[in-house]
């Protein structure tokens, strides 16, 4: 029986397709064990205070959701949970409508959370490193008001924050320039405020120089998988980023038995070609 | 003339600063060798106090700016413009004293970053080293380059093409004219314009970026010039797609699916899509040869396409092919820059082990 | 009616996404329109773009509004109606002053900058002291990384023919580089799975609301 | 004249941009910031060849009647609409000729303009980059093949890399002893990008800016000068 190489094509495209789309209807819940950047992170989140206000900045736009928004999520999550306060910036300008589908995600996780005295959607501000800059002087003076148009004295849990150090945590979700880079260069490097945050996989090597003994980052999330770990750290059921990695992890070992029929099938042909030469030969 | 004076600097004690009972002094320098954007505020014999330093802003207020309980250290302050007069106000808060005191500053601009030395040097030796080899090849000197695979493939390409009768696909890349690699793919085009003039074979090269249109039709008009065949020449066969990086590549996908071109070209620069071409490619069973100094992209076409023009050998394959005696000089004086590398690189780790840092400073202040 | 036109972009989206889809079974009349309909738009997408955030605030509203004040912008508008020159065969060549005002600068700009980041900066990076006192794993990888970056080097030096004693260190950068090749692609392969990820997440949560 | 004019221009541009590269002194400073500038202002005019070139080609192919005309005709469709709704009522915050069409925006929620960026244009372009998840796959599929020592090496880390980037990698590997790092898979994926692949790239990325630099010098001296074309 031979099969034509487009038939072939297509039942892998087709077997691919369903092992994406099985996992994310009927999550397998699979946990995995936390990296090491991951638990710094989380234990970060973990040790500050209750009433500690953080920032998290929301440094990507809709392009890299499938990774970072269910870190989002997650960090806002345990940092709630915690009873910290939480900030939400944004240096990407399509930043805040994502901070604001954050938070609606875990209205009903939370009820009891509110605007202003929980949380805070500050915005985006162009920039970059300057604006951190900026904020470490004074917040007030970066985002004179919310989303919303309120001014920063009115609102309740911003009575205490003038500038960066007072802030326990940053957390920058970032998938590229400004970013993490310039939380870390700025916020930590200048005022001394711990950063941590989470990146797409592609661009995860290239902050793990960050995570050092001066502590320039404090743990990174990269990627689907560490958002997972993330997820299971926290003790989250059914977290988006989990049923998304299952389907991942589907996918990686298709992929891999993908490559081993490729290999059997060569592997056959090349056997009957040897005996049907040897038949001939005889 | 102000920036004559280069490592002058003006800066005169404003106010009355408290009497100096501690040992702390404090020092502003212009921050050496730069556009004039930065200055080093530094302090000294400040052991067992906090240094704070403030700015004034444009309303002479301070505001801080930076804090240390380090007894001896420097903070540059950046992003200033040159030739305004910027004031700071340092104060070094011990149990015992306090001393605080205003200085003024500006900024100025220098002739030369001194940093930079050693890049100019690297520049010069490996751009005189390819000069030199241009002109030893113009005086007829017989240069030697090895061959590079992939390259004998494209007659053989060409060749299917005519005898099938099918058109050959040529894609010059997704970047715009002022990418290097665009330009590079703009003389291997001019070189197989030139074959497929002769054999008679349609090319077609789909544009991203109307400058790139502009170059491919020079480019392809004049070889078919050259071959004396102008009348086969189709401008029509030379055309812009969109400048979406996506919309590109569902152009170029429908092309490869309704035109069944027999030969693919992927030259230039790449990123996401190449495999999305060079799969498609492949599912029409075109013989394709890729070639791109996107390192990020190298194992998608090395892994799909039959042929592939690693890094270099993009830029390689043009003198290659064309045997023109400038472009093997320039080759030849590239390989002269990857030799004075490797010798580097190697007195650079000996350096290293031996605990000498100056010799990968020089190199390495660059950044 | 917004609301219905907000549901309605979805359904339009999701006939999009299978219009594309559609194209990994074969070619097709859905693909077809979805490709012609996506050159069209995209290419009149960057047209409004391109006019609304670059030719509008750089060029023309400065000059209207403060003429004198940018006359130097003249220079750049001039070239760009000489680009335009193009269009006409009897004036095609004075397009190529604009083209050459911007390969020029562009060949200067990438020598630099290839020279510095590409070149500079990866060769410094390489000039390290190999061993790490204590940490066998690192120690070992600075050599592989060393001889695996000069070896790499030389597996482009086209001045002599690999053979003999001159084709080993060539063979093992070769070597390097397919390590390299396999590692990227399967580093790759997650980033990618995710797009699918994301438009699977597309047609399941926000058209048919069958996820959260 | 018509050739040795841009060779010069070239030339010059190609000093200055040397020049405020290693010069902090004003003006060279900000010499290269005013070029990109008017780069973007120049490459914003060139953009217009590319839509009448598109315009020309499909118009023909249209009138022609060629094979598959008419989904020529809505691609130009397409491009019209777009083209005007972006003109008469702008996208985003910027506002076209005709205002910002809030009656209209009212009606369908967003400018006319972004409905058809947001509904259309960005489900068509993730869609097309989805599909490197196929393609990814089926290029595994036929090219990791045990053939020669080179493929295999291509395949073997390919494969390390993959288990090693799932939850099946740690998994896999999670009973082995703590002190032998290596053979955790992770970690082994750790290794092999910081090392052996970080040297292979490094060798790519100076090789080539050999080129690019040698390229770059050539095109400055005008001794490469293909991009122009002939002499007419």
């Amino acid at each position: 029986m031979s099969i034509s190489p487009q038939t072939e094509r297509r039942i892998i495209y087709l077997v691919l397709f369903l092992a994406v789309l099985l996992p994310l209807l009927f999550p397998i819940g699979w946990r995995t064990e936390s990296s090491p950047h991951v638990r710094m992170a989380h234990k970060l989140v973990e040790q500050s205070p209750a009433g500690s206000v953080a920032i998290v900045s929301f440094d990507y736009d809709p392009a890299s959701m499938t990774e970072l928004q269910p870190m989002a999520v997650a960090m806002i999550d345990h940092a709630w949970s915690k009873g910290h306060k939480v900030i939400a910036t944004a240096l990407w300008p399509q930043g805040p409508q994502l901070a604001d589908q954050a938070f609606r995600a875990l209205s009903e996780k939370y009820p009891e959370k509110q605007y202003g005295v929980d949380y805070v959607n500050l915005g985006y501000k162009v920039g970059g490193m300057v604006t951190i800059q900026a904020m470490g002087r004074s917040l007030v003076e970066v985002y004179p008001t919310d989303t919303g148009g309120t001014a920063l004295n009115q609102i309740p849990m911003l009575a205490k924050v003038n500038t960066l150090r007072d802030i326990a945590y940053i957390s920058s979700l970032s998938s590229g320039d400004p970013g993490i880079k310039q939380w870390v260069m700025a916020a930590h490097d200048m005022y001394n405020v711990p950063v941590t945050g989470g990146t797409t996989a592609i661009s995860a090597p290239g902050f793990i120089p960050y995570i050092n003994s001066q502590n320039q980052l404090i743990g990174l999330l990269g990627g689907l998988k560490a958002a997972a770990e993330y997820e299971g750290l926290i003790g989250m059921e059914n977290g988006s980023a989990t049923a998304k990695m299952d389907s991942q992890s589907v996918a990686h070992l298709l992929i891999l038995i993908f490559i081993a029929i490729g290999n059997y099938k060569v592997w056959r042909n090349k056997r009957i070609k040897r005996t049907q030469d040897l038949k001939e030969e005889i | 003339m102000r920036s004559l004076g280069i490592f002058c600097l003006v800066f005169m004690l404003l106010g009355l600063a408290l009497p100096l009972m501690g040992e702390a002094s404090f020092e502003i320098k212009d921050f050496p060798h730069d556009a004039g954007t930065a200055l080093n505020l530094e302090w000294k014999g400040a052991s067992g106090s906090t240094v704070t330093i403030q700015k004034a802003d444009s309303m002479q207020v301070f505001h801080e700016l930076h804090q240390s309980t380090d007894a001896e250290g420097s903070f540059t302050d950046t992003e200033l413009s040159p030739d305004e007069t910027y004031r700071y106000r340092m104060i070094a808060v011990s149990e015992a004293d306090s001393v605080s005191q205003v200085l003024e500053a500006q900024p100025v601009e220098q002739w030369f970053y001194l940093d930079k030395l050693s890049f100019l040097l690297m520049l010069i030796v490996i751009s005189a080293a390819i000069l030199l080899y241009i002109y030893a090849a113009k005086r007829g000197k017989d240069l030697f380059v090895r061959r590079i695979n992939g390259l004998d493939s494209m007659d053989e390409a060409i060749g299917r093409a005519t005898e099938k009768g099918k058109p050959i696909l040529y894609v010059p890349g997704i970047s715009d004219l002022d990418d290097i690699q665009t330009i590079a793919s703009m003389t291997i085009l001019s070189h197989l314009a030139h074959k497929a003039a002769e054999y008679d074979t349609d090319l077609i090269v789909p544009c991203r970026f109307s400058m790139v249109l502009s170059a491919a039709r020079e480019v392809v008009r004049e070889s078919y010039l050259k071959a004396g065949r102008l009348d086969a020449y189709k401008e029509s066969n030379v055309f812009y797609l969109t400048d979406d990086q996506f919309g590109y590549v569902a152009g170029i996908d429908g092309i490869m699916v309704r035109e069944q071109p027999a030969a693919n070209f992927f030259m230039g620069s790449f990123y996401a899509e190449s495999l999305i071409l060079a799969e498609t490619g492949f599912s029409t069973g075109a013989i394709q040869t890729a070639g791109t100094a996107q390192a990020h992209q190298l194992p998608f076409f090395v892994v799909s396409c039959d042929y592939t023009l690693i890094g270099e050998e993009l830029f390689a394959a043009s003198a290659y092919l064309s045997k023109d005696p400038q472009q093997l000089g320039s080759l030849k004086g590239h390989d002269f820059g990857k030799l004075l590398i490797i010798l580097l690189i190697l007195c650079g780790i000996v350096t290293e082990s031996l605990g000498w840092s100056w010799f990968k400073d020089f190199f390495g202040k660059v950044f | 009616m917004a609301e219905f036109m907000t549901v309605l972009g979805l359904y339009i989206g999701a006939f999009f996404t299978f219009c594309i889809f559609s194209f990994l079974y074969k070619d097709n009349p859905f693909c077809k329109l979805a490709e012609q309909i996506f050159v069209g738009l995209s290419a009149a997408y960057w047209v409004i773009y391109i006019i609304y955030n670059t030719l509008l605030p750089n060029l023309f509203t400065k000059l209207f509004t403060d003429f004198s004040g940018n006359l130097i912008l003249l220079i750049p508008g001039a070239l760009g109606v000489m680009m335009l020159m193009r269009l006409h065969p009897k004036t095609q060549w004075i397009s190529r002053y604009p083209i050459a005002l911007v390969i020029g600068t562009s060949a200067g700009i990438s020598m630099l900058r290839y020279m510095k980041s590409d070149l500079l900066q990866q060769m410094t990076a390489t000039m390290i002291n190999p061993v790490v006192q204590g940490d066998i794993i690192a120690t070992v990888g600075n050599f592989i990384l060393i001889v695996g970056t000069i070896c790499g080097i030389y597996f482009f030096y086209f001045s002599k023919k690999q053979e003999g004693v001159y084709a080993v260190p060539s063979k093992i950068g070769i070597y390097f580089l397919m390590i390299s090749f396999g590692a990227s692609f399967g580093y790759t392969v997650m980033a990618r799975i995710s797009l699918l990820i994301g438009r699977l997440e597309f047609l399941l949560k926000d058209w048919l609301h069958l996820i959260n | 004249m018509k050739r040795n004019i841009p060779l010069i221009i070239v030339f010059l541009a190609g000093l200055v941009v040397f020049a405020s590269e290693f010069i902090p002194h004003r003006p060279f400073s900000q010499i290269n910031e005013t070029l990109e500038r008017w780069f973007m202002i120049i490459s914003g005019f060139a953009m217009f060849l590319g839509q009448v070139s598109l315009l020309r080609v499909n118009g023909a192919k249209i009138k022609n009647k060629v094979k598959d005309w008419p989904y020529y005709l809505a691609g130009m469709i397409s491009f019209a609409l777009m083209l005007i709704f972006g003109l008469l009522w702008g996208m985003e915050k910027t506002d076209g000729i005709l205002g910002d069409g809030a009656s209209i925006q009212a009606w369908l929620g967003l400018k006319p303009f972004d409905y058809l960026f947001e509904n259309v244009y960005q489900h068509l372009s993730a869609t097309m980059f989805a599909l490197l998840a196929f393609y990814i796959a089926s290029a595994a599929y036929r090219a990791f093949i045990i053939r020669s020592f080179e493929s295999n090496l291509l395949m073997i880390t390919a494969v390390i890399v993959i288990l090693g980037r799932s939850s099946f990698g740690t998994m896999l590997t999670g009973w082995i002893p703590n002190n032998l790092p290596l053979l955790h898979l992770p970690n082994l994926t750790d290794f092999i990008m910081e090392f052996p692949n970080s040297a292979a790239q490094r060798a790519i990325m100076i090789s080539a800016a050999l080129g690019i630099v040698g390229s770059s010098l050539r095109i400055i001296l005008g001794i490469e000068r293909s991009y122009l074309g002939g002499d007419k």
